[in-house]
């Protein structure tokens, strides 16, 4: 095994010549398929440089086989879509609730689900302004979050099959996020509102917001079993489940890994795709598990080795992930290594219970959602990070124009300082804005030098 | 206007084997652009910013759904060092061939597309494209393939008498070209670029089936299989007369097949189940003295396009010339435009 | 006939060089006439082999290794020829057009028609307008023959039809090369257009008035 | 405007006055009438004639300008004295704007969960009402009865009857109904002033307009109305709205109120959104508009991104404005409005 580095896409090019023709033929996805070449994915970012996504040529990757596996099932998560459908397999949308109801939906078979509000990324990946223009001319200008490149995505048609159904969590979650499926239903979009209530954290009892959540669940499965004309099976289930928790096992063992004491193991940007995963994962829950166990595999080789990347000391948490991941590659050549993070996406840590009745077991786990609660809770998730990390700082990625930024990042901060822990919070700045993307370069710069200067003053 | 596809998002779904909303429109404006953007051809072809320039400027005023990177077929031979002719308002064109002997074969390697002959002028159009609009629309470069290169580095009918007379010496020249080409490729694709493959001398006007069998299709389908490696899709283009083979083509494995002599239907017939098509108004109907109708031509390659089973790109069946009359370039694009798939959703 | 022009023929027509200058010479040692050698024996193998490339038989390589034979026998014979015993059919003046150096195409028509029996003039690749004016007027051919490969440069051969008729209304027009088709020469008022060689040589039989 | 002097002396005359709890609430999903039942002043948290909204908030600046001045609007005279705070889930910004309240006052401050969509299992969001209300019976010390229910409920329909009648009549100004909307009067009081000047003349109007929006910062009918248009339909969040629906008075009222307050809400945070369209429409009808002038406030998700939906589905001139609270640019709502209303008189004058 090569030494872990950070490689860009010209060397990952060469790089992958490499690679055993057979390996490149031999993963891919949807193996329960017959064998088609469409399905291998095993390919470096200079392919999807080629088909438009610009930022790859500015991003760093990390030279093992197992992030370049991990890239590839991200990156042709669009197309694998696609060829769900042309096989003849069901597509949910889903949308806003960020990974609670996709166990559900894979219990189904047949049937993929996958996050238009992820397409977030896209216009950051394409360095485009294609996908914002196209919202905007909707209605969804600059005052709306990032989210508003899916209502683009949804009226160009092009980036996804109409889906069977989407799933729209409204409620206790970002009001953006609701208005993008309001104006996907003008387009034609099938639309199932599942509500989400809000949290009272703490004081009240949870009996209430538990069985409210479980009748969602059995009005969606009601929904699922006609748009798929299947009827819910509890073994499915629980079958199903019991994958959806090694899942979710494996991302909380890799996200242990990262905090390795000698070396940061791996890059943040791959991190963050491999936390995604439980999203929706990417698509293809057997596969997604295929690459998560490679992934962990290898984190586990490194940080029980010491070895890693040189030159990362400054240990930092990362709060709302960033749009433009490649803020992360730069605070990373700052000489800063991601050790946590909180993505708003707490929901999809906890182990589904499969001995309880599925829609209370599924409801029980939802309700660990961070949007659904107050800021308060995701103050405390945040700090809970940052203690367990011992981080050195704090990176707050905020978006503009969301519901939720504008109130819980002063809150965030203002608890960080109390407990003596330094913060940079930013908003990302969307594609074409250079000017203001290299202030936030520059503040970063500033901070990791201030936290360099800390940490050398507290070990003299 | 919401919701209309841009072309790359109209080239993606193509190649999945999706139907857009209609076919892409991309005719192959190459050295056209150059009198579009009023400059001259030898500053088109040596100078990246302003082939550059150029094809976005040609694109901007029609409109057609792709950028070509492209001057001459020689770019490949020349690097490697065989002399090409430059003139003002000319097309390079082989002057005098590096290989006079075929015992010289052994010495030749792949070049240095980074420093070598107009290669960089290449490697610097397509980075300014790519910056430029590389989110809408996807560029082409076109890659000789080792057969074209082979007769650029040896001399046309030296290279096509070696097929006969020497097969070996040939087979040697072809693979040192096909090191070339891939060479030229993977720096291409860093540069942001999808590889077109073109050999136009491997045309059925030229060669026969069996020259094409034994010394061009299998160079195009090593060539073919190392993009594929990285799953790109490739696009063949071969001029003049390819009636005589299009069954062969889908055995060098190319996704899109651009064709200029042969017509749609036949095409259709001998590869819609597994080749895209990309073609195909003969370019002379572009000229200010053609009164071909370019509407009727159009209409009808369109009315066999949009059945082909694996999609179809209106384009015309070479290059579009220099002195193409532009209203005659705006009614194809017009006609392409107007055409549709059914409803995507 | 003598078997051995037969024999000549069918070595041009087998691409076999050697056995040509054999032949060639064993002709001559028998005291056969060398015009009637090269008439009955070469051109008549590249008769055939133009036949073979009209019907897709042969190709452009092929076609190329037949002239290499053809030539080593013509070397051979052309020497012995007496003054004035081969009548020419006519004079052709050739060449690519404006801004077109690919000459392969021009190669093999005029190689047809020099095996045929015209007299040709080669202007050689990239010939302008001015350049194909001139050569009518000095040599005062009964064709003008035009080729051109690339689409990017079929204008110049309308304006050089255009400068041709101006300057000598005669000089029959004959054009050709992978881009032009019937439409096209048409459409810039060419006498002929030929799809291939074979093509070209009936055309300036015919254009000539000559039955072959 | 004396009418609405003789409002405003009321008011601060009778803010001096009074001595009960005063529980202020936000938005349209919490009832007056519940909270006067629990024996406390139910005050309306709006912007009001004459306040600085541009005060210190800890809330950025892409938060929606509303939840953003309502720090400085508390910081005012007639909501320092509150007892608590209470409101619905509305947006998702109302709910987080709690959670800032939460952290810069010293009173309990009350949420409660509100749906989003419609008819979504009424036996939790009605306990999730209860409960909310159930804080401020212990803040009062006392339970609000069903018979004190029923009187507020009664009353509160008298006032909405009364305010009606006069808007369709077209003698109760819309300066003077947004004041109404957001008074912290209680209902007989206005009841009251309303019949002392029963004799309000009708207003002739050249152009008719309907002003639709998130909450105003209640100075944009002067600027609308400075030259011969009128505002007569407002369906901000201070106009028309805040009294359409009459809360039933037969059965169980805290379900009736329920009804009114939670289920029947018309705000365009509700998915889908056609109740809302359709009340729109309805008023445009109604009220025969000329035009519509969409007011929203900047980053106020639920008015603001539905803008150009609306201008789909309203079918009539309409102008957007997107303005904040905090900072209001007047003279360029002037010119814009000003040349809005020009073009519809054009239009009228071509008509006739």
């Amino acid at each position: 095994m090569t030494e872990p580095r950070q490689i860009d896409f010209r060397q990952w090019h060469r790089l992958f010549q490499q690679v055993p023709d057979r390996l490149v033929e031999e993963i891919r996805y949807y193996r329960h398929l017959p064998q088609a070449e469409w399905s291998q994915y095993l390919f470096p970012p200079s392919t999807h440089v080629v088909y438009g996504n610009r930022l790859l040529r500015k991003l760093k990757f990390d030279n093992s086989q197992a992030a370049l596996r991990l890239w590839g099932f991200v990156m042709s998560e669009g197309e694998r879509i696609y060829r769900a459908r042309q096989a003849g397999m069901k597509v949910i949308a889903v949308m806003g609730d960020l990974g609670a109801v996709t166990p559900l939906v894979y219990s189904f078979p047949n049937i993929v689900a996958f996050y238009p509000d992820c397409l977030w990324w896209t216009p950051f990946l394409m360095e485009s302004r294609e996908l914002f223009d196209e919202a905007g001319q909707l209605g969804l200008g600059e005052d709306c979050c990032f989210v508003r490149a899916s209502l683009g995505a949804f009226s160009r048609k092009a980036y996804f099959p109409k889906p069977d159904l989407c799933v729209g969590t409204v409620g206790a979650t970002c009001d953006d996020m609701a208005t993008v499926m309001s104006e996907a239903e003008q387009l034609g979009v099938d639309i199932h509102y599942f509500e989400l209530p809000h949290r009272h954290d703490g004081d009240t009892d949870k009996t209430a917001l538990s069985g409210y959540l479980e009748n969602q669940y059995q009005e969606l499965c009601r929904r699922l079993e006609q748009a798929t004309g299947e009827t819910f099976s509890p073994d499915r289930f629980r079958e199903t489940v019991q994958k959806v928790n090694r899942m979710r096992s494996l991302i909380a063992e890799i996200k242990d890994l990262s905090g390795a004491p000698a070396a940061s193991p791996m890059g943040a940007v791959e991190m963050m795709n491999m936390e995604f995963a439980a999203l929706s994962y990417y698509g293809d829950l057997d596969e997604c598990l295929a690459v998560l166990t490679e992934f962990r595999d290898l984190m586990k080789f490194r940080a029980n080795s010491g070895q890693g990347y040189q030159n990362q000391d400054l240990r930092l948490v990362w709060v709302t992930p960033p749009a433009d991941p490649l803020l992360m590659n730069y605070i990373e050549e700052l000489g800063g290594r991601v050790v946590g993070s909180e993505y708003l996406i707490h929901q999809t840590t906890p182990i589904i219970d499969t001995k309880k009745d599925p829609f209370e077991a599924l409801a029980e786990a939802h309700l660990k959602a961070t949007l659904m609660g107050s800021s308060a809770y995701r103050v405390n998730l945040v700090i809970e990070q940052v203690e367990r990390t011992h981080a050195d700082g704090v990176i707050i990625s905020g978006v503009f124009g969301s519901s939720h930024c504008p109130y819980e990042t002063a809150p965030i901060i203002s608890a960080l300082r109390q407990k003596g822990i330094p913060v940079l919070s930013f908003d990302v700045v969307a594609p074409g804005k250079r000017r203001l993307q290299s202030q936030i370069f520059n503040r970063m710069e500033a901070f990791s030098e201030s936290l360099k200067a800390r940490k050398k003053r507290r070990a003299g | 206007m919401p919701g209309k596809m841009n072309p790359r998002e109209r080239w993606s779904l193509l190649l999945i084997d999706e139907l857009p909303d209609r076919p892409p429109v991309y005719p192959l404006v190459t050295c056209h652009a150059a009198r579009v953007y009023n400059c001259d051809l030898i500053e088109y072809c040596t100078d990246g910013r302003i082939l550059a320039e150029a094809q976005l400027e040609a694109q901007r005023l029609y409109g057609h759904e792709g950028l070509s990177v492209f001057t001459d077929v020689g770019i490949i031979a020349e690097a490697m060092g065989s002399k090409y002719h430059l003139r003002e308002f000319e097309v390079p064109i082989l002057d005098s061939p590096l290989i006079t002997d075929t015992a010289m074969i052994g010495e030749l390697g792949p070049p240095d597309p980074t420093t070598q002959g107009r290669l960089p002028v290449y490697l610097e159009a397509i980075d300014r494209m790519y910056s430029a609009a590389g989110d809408v629309l996807p560029i082409f470069a076109f890659i000789p393939c080792p057969f074209t290169t082979a007769a650029g580095l040896r001399g046309v009918d030296n290279f096509l008498m070696d097929t006969v007379l020497e097969p070996q010496a040939a087979h040697d020249l072809l693979d040192v070209s096909l090191k070339s080409a891939i060479t030229f490729c993977d720096e291409c694709i860093l540069a942001g670029a999808l590889p077109m493959l073109v050999d136009p001398l491997a045309s059925g006007s030229v060669i026969s089936r069996t020259t094409y069998s034994h010394f061009a299709k299998s160079y195009q389908q090593k060539l073919i299989a190392h993009l594929h490696r990285y799953d790109l899709d490739v696009t063949l283009h071969i001029c003049g007369d390819t009636s005589n083979m299009l069954d062969l083509i889908p055995q060098t494995g190319a996704d899109l097949f651009s064709f200029d002599l042969a017509d749609v239907d036949s095409a259709t017939d001998a590869m819609g189940d597994r080749v895209r098509l990309v073609g195909n108004l003969p370019p002379h109907g572009l000229l200010p003295s053609s009164n071909l109708s370019v509407t009727q031509g159009t209409n009808s390659i369109m009315e066999m396009g949009l059945k082909n089973p694996k999609g179809f790109v209106l384009s015309t069946g070479c290059e579009v010339p220099i002195r193409c009359e532009a209203q005659k370039l705006h009614t194809l694009i017009n006609i392409g435009k107007n055409a549709r798939y059914e409803e995507v959703w | 006939m003598h078997e051995l022009y037969k024999q000549i023929a069918d070595a041009v027509v087998a691409m076999q060089k050697d056995d040509v200058k054999r032949l060639a010479e064993q002709a001559l040692n028998e005291g056969l006439p060398p015009e009637e050698a090269i008439e009955k024996g070469l051109a008549a193998g590249m008769t055939r082999v133009g036949e073979l490339f009209a019907s897709k038989e042969y190709f452009v390589p092929e076609l190329l290794v037949c002239s290499r034979a053809m030539n080593a026998g013509f070397d051979i014979l052309k020497s012995k020829v007496v003054e004035g015993k081969i009548i020419s059919k006519g004079t052709v003046v050739i060449g690519v057009v404006d801004g077109d150096y690919h000459d392969i195409g021009k190669n093999i028509v005029k190689l047809m028609l020099e095996a045929a029996g015209f007299r040709l003039v080669d202007l050689g690749r990239n010939v302008t307008a001015q350049k194909f004016t001139s050569a009518v007027i000095t040599e005062k051919p009964d064709i003008a023959a035009l080729s051109t490969l690339m689409t990017t440069t079929m204008d110049s051969m309308a304006d050089i039809v255009l400068a041709l008729q101006r300057e000598n209304s005669d000089v029959k027009i004959m054009v050709g090369g992978a881009p032009v088709n019937e439409d096209f020469a048409k459409s810039i008022d060419a006498h002929f257009y030929g799809d291939n060689a074979r093509e070209a040589v009936i055309g300036a039989h015919e254009l000539l008035g000559i039955t072959i | 405007m004396d009418v609405i002097t003789g409002f405003d002396r009321l008011e601060k005359h009778y803010l001096a006055s009074e001595s009960r709890p005063k529980v202020g609430y936000l938005c349209l999903r919490v009832s007056p009438e519940y909270i006067e039942a629990c024996g406390a002043d139910a005050l309306r948290i709006a912007p009001r004639p004459g306040y600085d909204l541009s005060a210190f908030t800890p809330i950025r600046p892409d938060g929606c300008s509303f939840c953003r001045s309502v720090p400085a609007i508390l910081e005012t005279d007639v909501y320092r004295n509150l007892n608590a705070i209470i409101a619905g889930t509305c947006c998702d910004q109302m709910r987080r704007l709690m959670d800032t309240l939460n952290d810069l006052l010293d009173i309990p401050v009350i949420l409660f969960g509100a749906p989003r969509t419609w008819n979504a299992d009424p036996d939790y969001f009605r306990g999730e009402m209860i409960d909310a209300f159930g804080k401020i019976e212990e803040i009062t010390g006392n339970a609000a009865t069903e018979t004190e229910l029923l009187e507020r409920i009664r009353v509160h329909n008298n006032l909405k009857n009364s305010v009606n009648h006069l808007r369709r009549q077209e003698k109760l100004p819309t300066a003077l109904l947004q004041r109404i909307s957001c008074s912290i009067l209680p209902p007989e009081e206005i009841l009251s002033f309303l019949s002392n000047s029963r004799d309000l003349p009708a207003i002739p109007a050249e152009i008719r307009l309907l002003l639709a929006g998130s909450i105003p910062g209640v100075w944009e009918l002067d600027v609308i109305e400075s030259n011969g248009s009128r505002v007569v339909a407002d369906a901000t969040c201070l106009g028309d709205r805040v009294f359409h629906r009459l809360t039933s008075e037969k059965g169980d009222p805290v379900q009736q109120l329920y009804q009114t307050y939670v289920e029947d809400n018309l705000c365009p945070h509700r998915r889908p959104v056609t109740s809302t369209i359709d009340y729109l429409k309805n008023l445009m009808d109604e009220r025969q508009i000329d035009g519509v002038v969409y007011r929203s406030v900047k980053y106020c998700h639920p008015w603001g991104l539905l803008a150009e939906r609306m201008k789909k589905e309203l079918e009539a001139p309409l102008l957007i404005v997107d303005d904040d609270l905090t900072s209001p640019a007047v003279e360029n709502f002037r010119t814009r409005v000003g040349a809005f209303t020009e073009m519809l008189k054009m239009k009228l004058r071509r008509r006739a």
